[in-house]
């Protein structure tokens, strides 16, 4: 894991210094508009250097004091492992458009991202589980097969075209959740509850688009597992040393089930932290996600930089978590 | 014919932070037989004892960690991949489960001709169909399962396949893996039957792995024991049967369960 | 004790149904151990399936009578089937690495079965009982292995647990179904005299299911002998291996190679394939491999039960028996 | 046919579900195919003075041919409106279904709509003017009356420019986007598209995967060691990212993210998948007895791979074709929706996505779009769940 | 099982946990608010020196004074002015790295200059300067500053503050090289007399001279004195540096120049030329870090608002100042009337609409014309009285929307094909369809520059017929399969246009889509504006499709002077290269009376369009709005300059008693009779 995140962070960090339209450049650019702006007053200049200017030529001096400003060198991979040294010792340096230290930014992302990841992996595992449980036991009834047709609709629907849909029918049409962002501008100014249900609101549409997928997913996942689990010999020992049916199905096989919902534990956990910014771009929501990929339109490195090295710090936590979860669930694994 | 020396097959076992090689599965551990022209030697051990690993080590199906295979004079641990290949049309094998050693998308005749094809035997593809035919009916099979898949064959049909392809090449030498093990008793006296009348019409000589005693002392002229990668014994059957030297060769002696019940059940009461 | 009658299992496969299991009868007397011998696919492990009715749903069902104490156990309901199973009749089966479940440790699998069968009982008691159990089973520290997981046991060790499950209820039946294939011939043996003194203490009857004739002699009062879904043969074991009736039973016998035969020589065998079961008749299963022109009746018409001795059953169609007498195999 | 194969399309066509689905699919997929027939501006047949005419497969056939004063190419539906006129000339021509192209754009005649905004305005004015005259009349009421008379005006104006919602009459189905253009027919274009980028990409996926997937499970040792980690490190990278910064480097090295350049980056990115399963399947594969066997036999590696191994494994690969292409699919619909995929004046599912969410007024382009898409996405998922099934049959059974 | 609850229970917790601590959390956005010092705490830094000169006494002084006023004296203070933007600016700074956001205007524009522009007649009114008077030569202004003037801290603004903004902007430390060199040649000097009377030098005469020397001050009380570092330059930077510093360049440095110079002259020809050396110098510096340390600082302003608070990422609020000092002057009386405004970041532009609906945001742009005639066409709220829409045309500098040819690719050199493109763009037809009619074609390059707009050309329009003849002429005769031309050569008649917002998407589709009629064939190429950007500039585009910003005057230079063809980095995107029109522009640049630089800009265009290197495509000269009704605003609605009601001249006013009133009336959903839903004001349409 760690060289590959040495890795993954040295192959974007390279590729961002190639992207056109970094600091440098956008200052470039900066400087023809303002040529524009301000020189569009004057009939014309008089002045050569002011000419080379207007072309976006910089002297090395003025390259030097703009690298300087943005923690750039010639050197790339002197960068690179200033970047890493930095990065490691919990300084993600600062953003270059929003002027704030990257860490910053995305501590005050973070509650955004917690309570959509918790409350959805209270959803998946909350109803996900029992609903997988019980469409195996009433495998290919009636109920099973309709409750299949929805799983398989929701499974085809990608989070954000559902999103989509959702936003124009409920927000816009129909106008029953409002259309977007986290909570409403004046939320500052709620009491408790007005609070919660101004959180909760807002929730509804989004949390359905985190929850679509990954619910449908999950519930066959559960079903497939325990259908799988329903057939093995130990059920047949704990029937024959008298178990009802209904507790072995509980106690037994639910137990086995459970194991490959604990390795997807983690890797969930993390996708819904990090963030879908498909999600968050229909919603408007700054989440984590957003933050990578505003960032990466505006060529903001720095941030770009450190959302990905916390992704993949956030990916490796989801990894331990799901060791964890096997772990406390498969006696078979240990954890060392 | 055979001659292995001191052959040892280390299986490295990986583990750790860094898949670091942590210790060493001692499958084969100096081992040392021969084996004569037309001669069964049996080779029996409990499972994970080491006896399937070795005859694949012989076979050179695993590059052996040590020691050398001679065979009809050649060192086989030191050929070359071509010059192992024309060494193995005389070193055949038959494997247990025959569902599993015979491709299933190939048809019957194409299974027994690939070795044919293979060492270039038989010039044009009706001699090599002339050959598998002949070769089925040797093996006790209709002539029409030549354009018939595995799957449509019971288990000891499908053994008598395996055979077929291995005595295509007309070997001296049949390694048989636990060959009768996954059959049921009255198909496995049938394949036994039909080892023995092959072996006595081409001289073979065969390497009997199994874990089954009795099958073993019926077929075998010798037999060796192993135990955890070693041989234990070695010794011609009869003399294993009477009186056995190895603690290890005395107990398993005694655990196998003889189909009369009452010679256990008076040995049982005294 | 036990008494099954005309016990039937069909499955229903893709496109068919097969008789698995045709009309099998045996009763099995106290502190005694029916063998149940026959090749893969004679129905020895379906038969024992459906007496504790443990066949696989949808597929498998049953017809006949297990009678336990006079009441038929297809009949009952799930709580009364609950009483039975763990309680009265026990099974253990032949792999122990699947039969376990590998999440719980063996305390929890052993204990459960007393919370089960005694819902009074305390934990501490509980506990007790089953460490007592796997002292019984002769399993070394056994305060350690209540501890343990499945997978931290060896194969032999396994077994005895699964045998100590099975047995902490003092069952008065338990159904062993094939306990030692899966086994190393060594640890087979100690596993069958464990089986057997076990049996001796609670004086308990065992159904043991086995393809190993071999163990069968070793271990069994009676052995009934299965082809094809039916009884060929029944009969206590000195006598079967002695005076096997049965053009089966005794190509079976023939057919395997013998201590004191001589080396190297042709085995007996029978001829032909084990039958599906997608293509049986009615009639005489063996009729074909026998080696004795059957004509078509035979092969039709169901052969009857002869009881030949007090002990000794054997289902044969009367060309079976004349070409048999006629030969004067035995 | 082999054997198990066959096998295989047995089980596969008793399961209806799938079969339903795989026919439907196959259905849509040939009617995207055919878009041009189905979706065009261009008549299907012109019959004009005697002589036949098959506009939408000949070259631009200039208006002038068809005795109209134009240069450039004819306005078939304008040329049907003339031939309607003069039935006497025996002139005729057929149009497609759906006579728009996903570029054309429709042009409302907006002289029918002004003429019914004046009725109703003179309709409107007359009753206030007549309240107006009245002194005592209720201020209210004729405020109330400019209200409904605004509200009538706004809706009936609101006809006049796009985007519109779905109508029979107009041949627009779905409605139009805000462009003017035929969502139907953008969706059917869009389809084929989608559905060509996730098979080229599937083809060469494969092609990849097998030949990498192969040498890994076959080879073993350091070139499998290396090339897992190449493995872990790609699947790591996010995905859209990466995208994106590659496409803003092609971009500004002169290359334009066309179709291919997509190919080729979603190639770069995501042949890993298939090399993944290839490598475990072979290894899986080389491990059984028969690999063994033919060994054995003397048979070379070369030989094994291609005789033995691969033709076992390859069968396998049906089974993660239909996922692959959903997934495709889904990726190319979201790479355009947020603006980074084919140009854009390709016919695209994201960009209709995207269109749906800036134009909330205009409900029918989202819902069109997602029930597209949820209904493909839907259809090849089952599919692939019945082949799924098919090869692996699974035969659910439980205690009691 | 167990296991399993106890997972669920924790997540479940989890989340009552998380809600809970998400709504007790007192302040979720954080508030900052600006400091407020008292005078009596402010340290007065060192004054600059008095210039030596003498303040001339022959000079003609200007006032200004003689101008309409432009406000309506009904207008009331108070309420507040809720706007949106779209994104936060990156910092407060009006200079240096990441300054130069679209929020800067709103600074910029409570930043007051000497002189100001009179928004109807376009004549100097006073700002900050009462009087001032230009030197016979046209090099110097002099300006005699108004003693009212005050920052909003409440110190005067003196002639310091001018000098200081001089020399801060020419200053490394603000990190602006372009700042640092226009300030340096652009205005030689500033000269000091007293408190009140300065004296702008210019290098050389220029027309709009006053306007050129009228400089904004910045606070030198609030950034303290300066400092001296040593800096290192580029040779004839520093040199030039020196001598703007009227410092005598060191003999080290002369000697580094002479040899710098002989080695240019000696090297040979095909050798590359001597990279010019380094040398460092003293020059003034603004403090140490200042770019970081005033990110978030709020300066004093001379203009009637300033930041009061802001929620970074959220919302700015700006607060009037109750006691500026210009609010009784003539000019400025009845002007900015609102106590706050508030911007409100709001990304996406449906969303701004639905809350502008809601009555959360006051007004709303509607100047897209999907948004006038299809969003905002039939709106509950302009039925029922309590909202207006507004269209008011106006009279300013349009910025200009072209599509430019690359006359450096080998196929598009020739005119013939360059006007049969022309010919076959169908802009009346995008307008009318895509855009509903409303945008206007433009005829030329500068619309709306007044008299220095051509009066009377007209751009080419859509012309098949003419189309065709110049395709068949540049040799494009043959129609290939799909439709599309082709020559000889069998190169497809088919160009990318390149283009970088993406609502242009739509309008070019229109044009594709009539184009391929034609047998031509326009492949759309699009990416990030960044990207886009960049690509134009490195002329990597066939066609682009782009716009500049409007000027006070037109601006040929950039755009097509020969000397910034076939180079990259530079705005004449079509490479333009022609004689005529490069020795026109330089006489343009340096004529200094108004009728001469009329005529040559009339000449320039008409030789444009003869040239044909680029096509005017649209303008749009007025502005929409959706306004409330609680917005009032004066009679006569707006001045021809406005850029919307909401602006830098700060005329309209809400009438605080109305809000309520139409709130409570929404609320009962009453309808308000007496008022117009639409005012479409066509006063400044057409020619003035």
């Amino acid at each position: 894991m760690i060289p590959t995140f040495l890795v993954i962070t040295i192959l974007v960090y390279f590729l961002c210094r190639t992207v056109p339209g970094g600091p440098i450049e956008r200052e470039k650019e900066r400087m023809m508009m303002a040529q524009l702006e301000e020189g569009a007053q004057s009939s014309g200049s008089y002045n050569d250097e002011l000419d080379k200017f207007a072309t976006g030529e910089l002297s090395d001096e003025d390259k030097a004091e703009l690298m300087a400003q943005y923690n750039i060198s010639d050197n790339a991979w002197a960068d690179y492992f200033a970047w890493l040294g930095r990065t490691l010792s919990g300084d993600l340096g600062v953003s270059a458009t929003y002027n704030e230290p990257v860490s910053k930014l995305v501590i005050n992302r973070m509650p955004i991202s917690i309570f959509y990841g918790v409350i959805s992996m209270f959803f998946i595992y909350g109803i996900c589980v029992p609903l997988g449980v019980l469409k195996a036991l009433k495998n290919e009834s009636l109920s099973d097969n309709i409750s299949s047709f929805f799983v398989f609709v929701a499974y085809a629907i990608p989070g954000y075209a559902f999103g989509a849909i959702l936003l124009v029918y409920f927000a816009g049409q129909w106008q029953l959740f409002p259309l977007g962002n986290f909570v409403s501008d004046h939320y500052d100014s709620l009491g408790f509850w007005g609070k919660i249900y101004d959180l909760l609101h807002h929730a509804v549409l989004p949390m359905s688009c985190y929850l679509i997928g990954s619910f449908a997913f999950m519930t066959m996942l559960v079903k497939n597992t325990m259908l799988d689990n329903l057939s093995y010999d130990y059920i047949r020992t704990a029937l024959a040393k008298g178990v009802p049916y209904r507790k072995a199905v509980f106690k037994h096989a639910l137990d086995n089930s459970l194991i490959p919902l604990a390795t997807h534990f983690g890797n969930s956990i993390s996708i819904i932290i990090g963030g879908s910014f498909l999600i968050e771009t229909v919603f408007n929501i700054e989440g984590f996600g957003l933050l990578g990929f505003n960032s990466l339109e505006s060529r903001d490195y720095e941030v770009v930089m450190g959302v990905l090295a916390i992704s993949c710090i956030l990916q490796m936590v989801g990894n331990l978590l799901s060791d964890i979860c096997v772990a406390y669930i498969d006696p078979r694994v240990k954890f060392d | 014919m055979l001659n292995v020396q001191n052959l040892k097959m280390h299986f490295p076992v990986f583990g750790g932070l860094l898949r670091r090689q942590v210790a060493k599965v001692f499958a084969v551990d100096d081992v040392s037989l021969k084996v004569e022209p037309g001669e069964t030697l049996g080779l029996v051990g409990e499972s994970g004892c080491g006896k399937s690993t070795l005859g694949r080590a012989i076979l050179q199906l695993y590059k052996p960690t040590g020691g050398s295979v001679q065979f009809l004079g050649k060192e086989l641990t030191e050929l070359s991949k071509s010059q192992m290949r024309d060494a193995r049309k005389d070193i055949q094998v038959i494997l247990q489960d025959p569902g599993e050693s015979l491709n299933s998308r190939h048809t019957v005749g194409r299974i027994i001709e690939e070795p044919l094809e293979i060492h270039g035997i038989g010039k044009t593809a009706k001699d090599r169909k002339e050959r598998a035919i002949e070769l089925l009916k040797k093996v006790g099979l209709q002539e029409d399962s030549y354009n018939r898949y595995p799957h449509e064959f019971s288990g000891g049909q499908r053994q008598r396949i395996s055979i077929a392809r291995a005595i295509a090449l007309e070997p001296k030498l049949i390694i048989c893996d636990e060959a009768v093990s996954a059959l049921d008793v009255s198909i496995q006296s049938q394949i036994l039957n039909l080892l023995m009348d092959l072996q006595k019409e081409m001289n073979l000589a065969y390497i009997f792995i199994s874990h089954d005693l009795s099958v073993v002392r019926h077929v075998s002229d010798r037999i060796a024991v192993m135990y955890l990668g070693k041989i234990v014994e070695i010794t011609d059957t009869d003399t294993l049967y009477s009186d056995a030297l190895h603690p290890y060769t005395q107990a398993l002696m005694s655990a196998i369960p003889m189909p009369d019940p009452r010679r256990k059940k008076d040995g049982s009461n005294t | 004790m036990l008494q099954v009658k005309n016990l039937s299992t069909t499955f229903a496969l893709e496109n068919e149904t097969v008789c698995a299991v045709d009309k099998l009868s045996f009763d099995l007397p106290q502190g005694k151990t029916l063998g149940i011998v026959g090749e893969s696919g004679s129905g020895k492990s379906v038969s024992a399936l459906s007496i504790l009715r443990l066949l696989p749903r949808p597929m498998g069902q049953s017809t006949g009578e297990v009678l336990v104490d006079g009441k038929n156990i297809l009949d009952m309901n799930p709580e009364e089937m609950l009483k039975i199973r763990g309680n009265k009749i026990s099974m253990i089966f032949q792999e122990p690495m699947t039969a376990l479940n590998p999440v719980h440790s063996v305390g929890k699998q052993l204990m459960e079965t007393f919370f089960l069968h005694f819902p009074e009982i305390t934990k501490a008691d509980a506990w007790n009982r089953s460490l007592e159990m796997l002292t019984k089973v002769g399993i070394p520290a056994p305060d350690k292995r209540m501890h343990e997981y499945p997978h931290q046991l060896s194969g032999g060790m396994r077994q005895r647990v699964m045998i100590a499950i099975a047995l902490s209820c003092e069952p008065d039946i338990l159904i062993a179904d094939e306990p030692t294939t899966a086994l190393d011939v060594t640890v087979q043996a100690q596993i069958i005299q464990l089986m057997k003194d076990l049996q001796k203490k609670n004086n308990m009857s065992i159904i043991f299911i086995t393809h190993d004739l071999g163990v069968v002699a070793e271990s069994c009062d009676e052995v009934l002998v299965m082809y094809a879904g039916r009884m060929v043969e029944q009969a206590p074991v000195i006598e079967l291996f002695e005076k096997p009736s049965h053009p089966y039973t005794k190509a079976l016998m023939a057919s395997l190679p013998q201590l004191s035969q001589q080396r190297k020589t042709q085995l007996q065998t029978i001829s032909g394939l084990v039958p599906s079961l997608k293509e049986l008749k009615d009639g005489c299963r063996f009729g074909p491999r026998s080696g004795f022109p059957h004509d078509e009746e035979s092969l039709t018409k169901r052969p009857e039960i002869q009881q030949i001795t007090e002990s000794h059953r054997i289902e044969w169609c009367p060309i079976c028996q004349k070409a048999l007498q006629e030969t004067s195999l035995c | 046919m082999n054997p198990i194969n066959q096998q295989r399309w047995q089980r596969f066509s008793k399961n209806k579900m799938a079969m339903l689905s795989l026919k439907i699919f196959l259905a849509l997929t040939i009617i995207s195919l055919l878009s041009e027939v189905f979706f065009n501006d261009k008549a299907l047949v012109v019959y004009y003075k005697g002589e036949m005419h098959f506009p939408f497969i000949q070259n631009a056939i200039p208006a002038k041919t068809f005795g109209l004063e134009n240069e450039s190419e004819a306005n078939y539906l304008e040329l049907q409106k003339t031939f309607r006129k003069k039935p006497e000339d025996g002139n005729w021509l057929m149009m497609p279904f759906i006579p728009y192209h996903y570029r054309s754009i429709t042009k409302i005649d907006t002289e029918p709509i002004d003429l019914q905004l004046k009725k109703t305005e003179d309709f409107y004015s007359k009753q206030i003017k007549e309240l107006q005259i009245d002194p005592n009349a209720n201020k209210e009421k004729i405020y109330q009356l400019k209200l409904t008379r605004n509200q009538a005006l706004g809706k009936l104006d609101s006809q006049k420019y796009h985007p519109l919602p779905p109508s029979l009459a107009r041949k627009h189905f779905l409605g139009t986007d805000s462009t003017g253009r035929d969502i139907l027919a953008q969706l059917s274009y869009g389809y084929r598209i989608a559905i060509a980028f996730a098979i080229i990409l599937l083809i060469i996926n494969y092609i990849i995967g097998i030949a990498i997937g192969c040498a890994m499970g076959y080879l073993g040792s350091w070139y499998d060691l290396l090339m897992q980690r190449v493995i872990e490190v790609l699947s790591n990278i996010p995905f859209l990212y990466i995208i994106i910064i590659i496409a803003a480097i092609l971009r500004s090295h002169g290359f334009t993210m066309g179709f291919w350049a997509l190919v080729g980056i979603y190639v770069s990115l995501g042949w890993m998948g298939m090399t993944w399963y290839m490598r475990t399947a072979t290894l899986k594969e080389k491990s059984r007895e028969y690999v063994l066997a033919a060994r054995a036999a003397g048979a070379s590696d070369t030989r094994i791979v291609f005789k033995h191994i691969l033709p076992n494994v390859v069968s396998l690969l049906v089974t993660f074709a239909p996922f692959s292409i959903s997934g495709s699919i889904i990726g190319l619909t979201s790479l355009d929706f947020l603006g980074y995929g084919l140009p854009k004046d390709y016919p695209s599912w994201g960009s209709l996505i995207k269109l749906g969410t800036d134009n909330i007024q205009a409900p029918w382009i989202i819902t069109s779009i997602v029930c597209a898409m949820v209904l493909v996405l839907f259809l090849i998922n089952a599919v692939g769940e019945g082949i799924r099934q098919a090869f692996d049959p699974k035969k659910i059974s439980h205690f009691e | 099982m167990k296991k399993y609850l106890t997972v669920v229970g924790f997540l479940f917790f989890a989340s009552i946990l998380t809600i809970i601590l998400l709504a007790a959390r007192k302040n979720t956005f954080l508030r900052e608010t600006r400091e407020n010092i008292s005078i009596a705490d402010i340290k007065r830094p060192k004054p600059f020196p008095i210039c030596d000169e003498q303040w001339p006494t022959d000079l003609v002084w200007h006032n200004g004074m003689d101008q309409d006023i432009f406000s309506d004296p009904k207008a009331t203070k108070g309420g507040t002015w809720n706007t949106s933007l779209t994104s936060f600016p990156p910092n407060f700074r009006q200079v240096g790295p990441d300054s130069n956001s679209g929020f800067r205007g709103a600074m910029d524009d409570n930043d007051l200059g000497l002189v100001d522009v009179h928004p109807v007649t376009q004549k100097l009114i006073p700002a900050l300067a009462k009087e001032w008077a230009i030197s016979k030569d046209r090099t110097i202004v002099y300006f005699k500053i108004d003693p009212d003037a005050k920052w909003d801290d409440g110190m005067p603004v003196i002639a310091d503050d001018f000098i200081f903004r001089l020399k801060a902007m020419r200053s490394p430390g603000i990190v602006a090289p372009w700042y640092n060199q226009y300030y340096s040649t652009m205005v030689s000097d500033i000269l000091k007399f007293d408190k009140h009377k300065i004296a702008v030098k210019l290098p050389s005469p220029m027309a709009d001279t006053v306007l050129k020397a009228a400089m904004r001050p910045l606070p030198y009380h609030y950034y303290g004195e300066l400092r001296e570092i040593r800096k290192k330059y580029p040779l004839s930077r520093a040199i030039s540096y020196l001598k703007r510093d009227n410092k005598e360049v060191p003999p080290n440095i002369l000697k580094i120049k002479d040899e710098y110079e002989s080695s240019v002259t000696s090297a040979k020809e095909g050798e590359k030329t001597p990279k010019e050396p380094s040398v460092e110098i003293t020059v003034e510096d603004v403090e140490a870090n200042w770019v970081k340390n005033h990110n978030w600082k709020i300066q004093p302003r001379t203009g009637p608002y300033n930041i009061s608070s802001f929620i970074k990422g959220k919302e700015v609020t700006f607060e009037r100042n109750k006691n500026w000092w210009a609010k009784d002057k003539k000019y400025y009386k009845n002007r900015y009337n609102v106590d706050q405004i508030r911007y409100t970041v709001i990304r996406d532009t449906n969303l701004a609409f639905e809350k502008f609906k809601l009555g959360q945001l006051d007004q709303f742009a509607l100047l897209l014309p999907n948004y006038w005639h299809s969003k905002a066409k039939y709106l509950d709220p302009v039925d029922r009285g309590y909202m207006q829409k507004l269209w008011f045309y106006t009279q300013k500098p349009e910025g200009s929307s072209q599509i430019s040819f690359n006359l450096d690719h080998p196929r598009l050199k020739d005119k013939n094909l360059r006007l049969g493109i022309i010919y076959a763009l169908n802009i009346q037809n995008m307008l009318d369809t895509v855009l509903y009619g409303d945008y206007e074609r433009s005829e030329t390059f500068h619309e709306g520059y007044g008299e220095y707009s051509h009066p009377t050309l007209k751009a080419r329009r859509f012309n098949p017929q003419k189309a065709i003849e110049y395709f068949n002429k540049a040799g494009y005769t043959k129609i290939a399969r799909d439709g599309v031309r082709i020559n000889d050569k069998g190169e497809i008649l088919s160009f990318k246009i390149l283009y970088a917002a993406p609502f242009h998407t739509q309008r070019i589709l229109a044009l594709q889509n009539e184009a391929k009629k034609l047998g031509l064939h326009l492949e759309l190429d699009n990416f990030d504006t960044t990207a886009v950007f960049k690509a134009m500039l490195n002329k990597e585009h066939e066609i682009a499709w782009h716009g500049w910003g409007a000027g006070l005057r037109p601006q040929y230079r950039g755009q097509f002077h020969q000397s910034f063809a076939h180079k990259k980095q530079n705005n004449n995107l079509s490479n333009l290269d022609d004689d005529e029109v490069s020795q026109m522009i330089d006489e343009y640049r340096f004529a200094l009376d108004t009728p001469t630089r009329v005529e040559l800009a009339h000449k320039i265009e008409e030789r444009l369009f003869e040239l044909a290197p680029a096509v005017p495509t649209y303008k749009v000269p007025y502005f929409r709005q959706g306004l409330w009704r609680w917005v009032k605003y004066p009679p006569f609605i707006a001045t021809p300059s406005n850029d919307m009601i909401m602006d830098a001249y700060g005329l309209f006013w809400i009438d605080v008693e109305l809000q309520k009133e139409i709130r409570a009336k929404m609320t009962k959903k009453e309808i308000i009779y007496d008022i117009p839903p639409l005012i479409k004001n066509t006063r400044y349409k057409g020619a003035p």
